[in-house]
């Protein structure tokens, strides 16, 4: 039974243009103890879906559709005062620039006891032992505790951010893009950071990220995201280096390599879905250089083949397409 | 064949509340025609700033600029302007890029304009850089206004203003870090197309050095307003020489789920009061940091062919 | 931190002496003869040039104006035409019914405007936000002195219940500072005027703390403590009413400073003795050394009061007191 | 903009239609005062032969008469022509001056900057009714007194928002890029900033108007306004000064203070609403 298991979550935003769908059907299973990379490009709703597990949406997006089942409780079931409940004791966030994600005018240490006293129920001095040894876990001198978030850079924000996230002991850390705003040696630093905390405190973690590069370096096990839904989810290897779904192996083929050698770079071209009225059918379909008539017309379920599920008429032929995916002529329709 | 655009030490001193900046230190490079130079380093090395030097966005406070050979330093106003239409910028964020109140057109118009080329040409160029930059056909856009466009669009549309007067020189500020990587790679084509056709001299700033190395043969690396290291880029990442290009280059995540964790050849982060004055800039991070390090700073000296080092590691005792 | 204590302190004597050399020369400019009022036509012109000898004002200009400010240093502003007596003690006898005034609405006006305006921001988009963000507007719309003719046309001379003007009952006499406190007769007249005031201020604190708490209310760090499950109380208490109340205290000192100067048209409509009616009546009667001296003590209060804003907020602001990364 | 998103536009933003509407029925009774006012505003009236003093409301004097026998309603209407005037020539003095002096300050700083701020600093020390009741005294009153002071005192606070604007837009890339691409300084500031700027000086403006109506307001009520002139404040003043309080002669002094409260109210308005209008999708990229 794994620790969290979402099925066929739906949050819609109301604009004045329509209703967006930016989650529209996800499905996803996050096994305890191990750090899931939720991968995709920009508006395809991964955020969205990290904020509708945390149940904090902004004002005019809802959770229309769909389950989120979280140590053997539907969220979407409890009321609002037992959501609340849950939230930071048993599932906490890391924000993508701590800069304004912690209170200008507040100390740190104000922030770590105000969730250690407030939420954790501790006294005022178990919690300022607790708060050192957070920051000291995350490679903070104890001593900047007494410091105002201005005061720290990019990369210590982050780690305090992640001491805040880790306070009272949750389960599942969804941390939404925490290391994009960074320099690639702090951003490495940080993420090793959140490996070694994972490890030795067994937490599962659901890292949001658009970088494919971070998510084979810090996850175990990797989910596609593209237009509100769940595309392709398996372990890292599986995913990265054998993809099914044509979206994934384009994304691999677009990503540059630092060691590799110069072969063109394949761009997917035309743009990200409009998720208001979408495409019937296979969202990927009118850019994807694989599609038939069926991904017009039908919407590919996630079916799942071992610990490999994939949403694609064409799975079965995988090995094929990879290798002509490999080609820039595959992709160099328009 | 001269070198488009050459700087020689090269330096910048900001003052920020009471406090003395100094963004760069001693930077000397050259670029000829053809050829594209990467400058990586991570934020606050100085490399932005020293692209805005060479474009002359910026004053420098020591050193001098020159272009095609003619020295441009203390030039000012009106008498940049024949450089300006020789160099142009591609710059970071395409959606804060261009006049928001302004359509495409007017937007491509407004170079033409400026550098006096006459209006009859105007169309023509226009039409000739929107092909460039496969936004065709051109009607479908040129009266649109930037916010009915995406992003890959909007970089596309800087690019072809960038390229409209007909530049010798192309500076690109992160050209791709704000897009979606399934669109980045189209333009970083289009960059390597319009340098290899137009034959022009490019210089890229990044602190990715996976793009740095699709895109450029020579790179420099920066830290806290020095070059540590400059030579061909594949040598530079392959066999890195300065301990620091060493951490840089480890620290780059890839792809692929086999690749290197282990702990980075550096020590502590970037402190917020760099070391000014004798010595390497980067003695306190340096894991084989010794005795002279600290007296002397090192000079960029090369080594082998084409490479140089700023690092006292490689010297005679 | 003390480095821009120091700059907007040389800023505010700059400043006062600018509107000190402005004021000595748009008194100068007065039209009028300033001897003219208290002249009798008897007087011949020996006796009227032994009365401007008496005020200085033979002298060439710009001798004046070192005398003046040498006088202003010492808190001196010179003689009375009208009431002969120094301008200084008028003054300093007219300044408290002013701060009284001013100090008592203001605190009346933010204390009400910042509950109701946090109350608005954290109910959103209810019934009470249509209703009372009009009415916030109206009374900043609306010309303070015919809110002073309102409340004094219905609760002074048709109901009686407050007096129609003044500080003191007739027969009744002022006395110090401490007597006015301490007397029930001078808060008993304080209190239409005061009412008036209020009414005119809060629209501002009420508005300004509304639209800061929606603003910092979509902060990011306001959608992290939601998500720490913290209360919507504590939320919109602790983190979003501190964030938000740094502009509105800097609005505080601002209109501190402001409506003491804007007070002239209230205490004219309640014949409230502060230092805005003694610069309009001195001003109506040319009696310029007053109208000179009354202009300066407001102008003063009022610079004075934009740097306290100033430095207030720099104070109350960690970002800029405790300076920058460590 | 096209009918159909005006339409949109004018059913979404309540405020600037309300604003809007009250500033057009004000523009109309100025202009047909002559024709739409029972009486002159100035003329004493007689009723069967005796000055029509303190006459309350009725048939004839639909708001009544004041103390020297003149008609309510004129005035009211005719006040609408001073307040207009006032209002719309003082606020664009204001903007005018405020947002070239902030356009300046904010893009070429240096000495610039520090001139009109401390320039402004300095004027935003002159306490602002005070100097109005000094300079009327000066010029013994007037209109024109009160547009000058409103121009001179209000400037300060346009142009400091003005600059502020201007220093964020200067980081702008799209500002850099006109640098880039060959503009000269008088271009960037006139072709490229300002156009972004015009949206906060429009709403300054409206807000601007409002205060220069109750600055001739308080003037006039304390004796500094221009007697011949019909204007709200003045009819003020002298409903005070001739016991119209003590006497509840409500139809006298309520309706010029409402038709102040109104006009202010509706510049308030169109500058909250019209932040969405002068704002439209170009702005918030």
């Amino acid at each position: 039974m794994s620790l969290l298991s979402v099925r066929g979550l739906g949050v819609h935003y109301a604009s004045r243009a329509g209703k967006v769908r930016a989650v529209d059907g996800a499905d996803l299973e996050v096994p305890a103890g191990s750090i899931l990379g939720l991968v995709g490009e920009s508006g395809c709703g991964k955020s969205t879906f990290g904020r509708a597990l945390m149940g904090v949406l902004p004002d005019a997006a809802r959770i229309a559709t769909g389950e989120i089942v979280f140590e053997g409780r539907n969220l979407l079931a409890l009321s609002a005062r037992g959501r609340r409940a849950l939230r930071w004791r048993r599932m906490s966030f890391v924000p993508q620039t701590a800069m304004n994600a912690l209170d200008p005018v507040q100390r740190l240490r104000a922030q770590m006891l105000e969730v250690l006293q407030e939420r954790g129920g501790l006294g005022r001095a178990p919690a300022l032992a607790r708060a050192e040894t957070l920051f000291r876990q995350v490679g903070l001198d104890p001593s900047r505790l007494a410091d105002y978030p201005h005061q720290f850079s990019g990369g210590m924000r982050q780690r305090a951010s992640i001491a805040l996230a880790l306070a009272l002991d949750p389960a599942l850390v969804i941390a939404d893009e925490p290391v994009t705003a960074l320099d690639v040696i702090v951003q490495r630093q940080v993420l090793d950071v959140m490996r070694d905390l994972q490890a030795r405190l067994g937490i599962a973690m659901i890292l949001i990220t658009h970088d494919m590069a971070v998510v084979a370096y810090a996850c175990d096990r990797v989910a596609v995201m593209y237009a509100g839904r769940i595309v392709e989810a398996g372990t890292a290897a599986e995913v990265l280096e054998r993809p099914q779904h044509p979206y994934t192996m384009g994304l691999t083929h677009a990503f540059p390599d630092v060691h590799g050698g110069t072969s063109a770079l394949v761009p997917i071209d035309g743009a990200p879905p409009i998720l208001i009225d979408p495409h019937p059918g296979c969202r990927f379909a009118p850019r994807c250089p694989f599609a038939v008539a069926r991904c017009h017309a039908e919407t590919p379920v996630l079916a799942s083949e071992g610990d490999h599920t994939v949403a694609c008429f064409r799975a079965g032929e995988a090995p094929a397409l990879r290798a002509a995916a490999a080609e820039p002529a595959t992709w160099a329709r328009s | 064949m001269s070198a488009v655009i050459a700087a020689e030490g090269l330096e910048k001193t900001f003052r920020v509340q009471g406090r003395e900046v100094r963004a760069v230190q001693d930077v000397s490079l050259s670029v000829k025609a053809g050829e594209a130079v990467g400058i990586v380093g991570e934020s606050g090395c100085g490399k932005t700033t020293t692209a805005r030097l060479l474009l002359r966005l910026e004053e420098p406070t020591a050193g001098r600029i020159t272009y095609d050979g003619q020295d441009i330093t203390a030039l000012r106003g009106r008498a940049l302007l024949p450089f300006r239409a020789r160099a142009q910028l591609v710059f970071q964020n395409p959606f804060d890029a261009l006049n928001p109140r302004f359509t495409i057109r007017r937007a491509l118009a407004e170079p033409l304009r400026n550098f006096g080329i006459p209006v009859a040409e105007h169309d023509a160029r226009i039409e000739a850089v929107m092909q460039r930059v496969r936004l065709t056909p051109s009607a479908a856009w040129l009266d649109r206004h930037p916010h009915e466009l995406s992003g890959g669009q909007l970089q596309r549309v800087v690019l072809a203003r960038a390229l409209i007067p007909g530049p010798k020189l192309i500076v690109a500020d992160e050209p791709v870090s704000m897009l979606d990587v399934s669109v980045r790679a189209g333009i970083l084509n289009l960059l390597r197309a319009a340098r290899d056709e137009l034959g022009l001299a490019a210089i890229y700033i990044s602190h990715d050095l996976a793009l740095i190395r699709y895109v450029c043969e020579r790179t420099m690396v920066m830290y806290l307003g020095w070059i540590v290291e400059d030579g061909p880029t594949a040598e530079l990442i392959e066999q890195p020489l300065h301990p620091y290009t060493r951490a840089l280059v480890a620290a780059v995540p890839v792809p692929r789920v086999e690749q290197d964790r282990a702990p980075l050849p550096i020590r502590g982060a970037l402190s917020d009061k760099p070391l000014h004055g004798v010595g390497c800039a980067f003695r306190d991070r340096c894991p084989l940091a010794f005795a002279r390090c600290e007296a002397e700073t090192p000079l960029l000296r090369p080594t082998t062919t084409g490479r140089r080092v700023a690092c006292h590691l490689g010297e005679a005792a | 931190m003390a480095r821009h204590i120091a700059e907007r302190l040389g800023h505010l004597l700059l400043v006062l002496w600018v509107v000190a050399s402005l004021t000595f020369l748009m008194f100068r400019l007065m039209p009028g003869d300033p001897t003219l009022n208290f002249l009798s036509p008897t007087f011949n012109e020996e006796m009227r040039a032994a009365l401007l000898r008496g005020f200085g004002l033979d002298r060439p200009l710009w001798e004046q104006y070192l005398i003046y400010l040498g006088k202003l240093l010492t808190g001196d502003f010179g003689q009375s035409f009208l009431q002969n007596q120094p301008v200084s003690r008028l003054l300093w006898d007219a300044l408290p019914n002013t701060v009284v005034l001013t100090l008592v609405s203001l605190v009346l006006a933010y204390g009400f405007g910042i509950v109701v305006g946090a109350f608005l921001a954290f109910k959103r988009g209810s019934v009470a936000e249509g209703f009372a963000i009009p009415m916030a507007l109206a009374t900043r719309a609306a010309p303070e002195f015919w809110l002073g003719m309102l409340l004094l046309a219905l609760f002074a001379f048709q109901l009686g219940w407050f007096p129609t003007g003044g500080a003191v009952s007739p027969g009744g006499t002022m006395g110090t500072l401490t007597d006015r406190l301490t007397s029930g007769d001078f808060w008993w007249h304080l209190c239409l005027p005061a009412l008036t005031l209020t009414l005119f201020l809060q629209g501002l604190p009420l508005l300004l703390m509304r639209a800061t708490m929606l603003e910092v209310l979509n902060d990011e760090f306001i959608t992290m403590a939601r998500m720490k499950g913290l209360s919507r109380w504590s939320i919109t208490m602790r983190h979003a009413a501190r964030n938000a109340l740094l502009p509105v205290v800097t609005a505080f000192a601002l209109g501190l400073g402001a409506s003491i100067g804007g007070n002239v048209v209230i205490e004219t409509v309640f014949a409230w003795p502060g230092i805005g009616r003694v610069l309009v009546t001195a001003v109506q009667s040319s009696d310029y050394p007053l109208a000179q001296g009354a202009f300066i003590m407001i102008a003063f209060v009022l610079v004075v009061m934009n740097t306290v804003a100033d430095l207030a907020y720099a104070a109350l602001d960690p970002r800029v007191s405790v300076g920058a990364r460590k | 903009m096209r009918g159909s998103n005006i339409w949109r536009f004018l059913k979404s933003e309540p405020f600037a239609v309300a604003g809007g509407a009250i500033y057009a029925v004000i523009i109309l009774l100025a202009v047909l005062a002559d024709r739409i006012a029972p009486y002159n505003p100035r003329e004493i009236l007689r009723v069967n032969r005796r000055i029509a003093r303190y006459v309350p409301i009725s048939p004839e004097f639909w708001l009544g008469t004041t103390a020297a026998g003149k008609d309510v309603l004129s005035q009211l209407i005719h006040g609408a022509r001073a307040a207009l005037e006032v209002g719309i020539t003082a606020a664009v003095a204001v903007v005018a001056i405020g947002t070239l002096l902030g356009l300046l300050a904010g893009y070429l700083g240096g000495w610039v900057d520090k001139t009109v701020t401390r320039v402004a600093d300095i004027v935003l020390g002159l306490p602002f009714l005070p100097s109005m009741l000094v300079l009327a005294a000066l010029t013994h009153g007037g209109t024109s007194t009160v547009i000058i002071t409103v121009t001179a005192l209000l400037w300060p606070n346009t142009a400091r928002v003005i600059r502020s604007q201007v220093l964020s837009l200067r980081e702008r890339a799209w500002v850099e890029a006109a640098r880039v691409t060959g503009c000269s300084n008088a271009r960037i500031m006139f072709v490229h900033v300002l156009p972004q700027v015009l949206p906060l000086a429009a709403l300054y403006g409206s807000v601007a108007i409002g205060w220069a109506i109750l600055a001739e307001a308080a003037a006039s009520f304390l004796g500094f306004g221009d007697p011949e002139v019909v204007s709200w404040g003045v009819m003020l003043q002298d409903a005070y000064a001739n016991q119209a309080l003590s006497r509840g002669a409500w139809n006298w002094f309520v309706p010029p203070g409402l038709a102040i409260v109104l006009m202010v109210l509706a510049g308030f308005m169109i500058s909250r609403g019209s932040e969405k209008l002068l704002f439209p999708k170009l702005g918030d990229q």
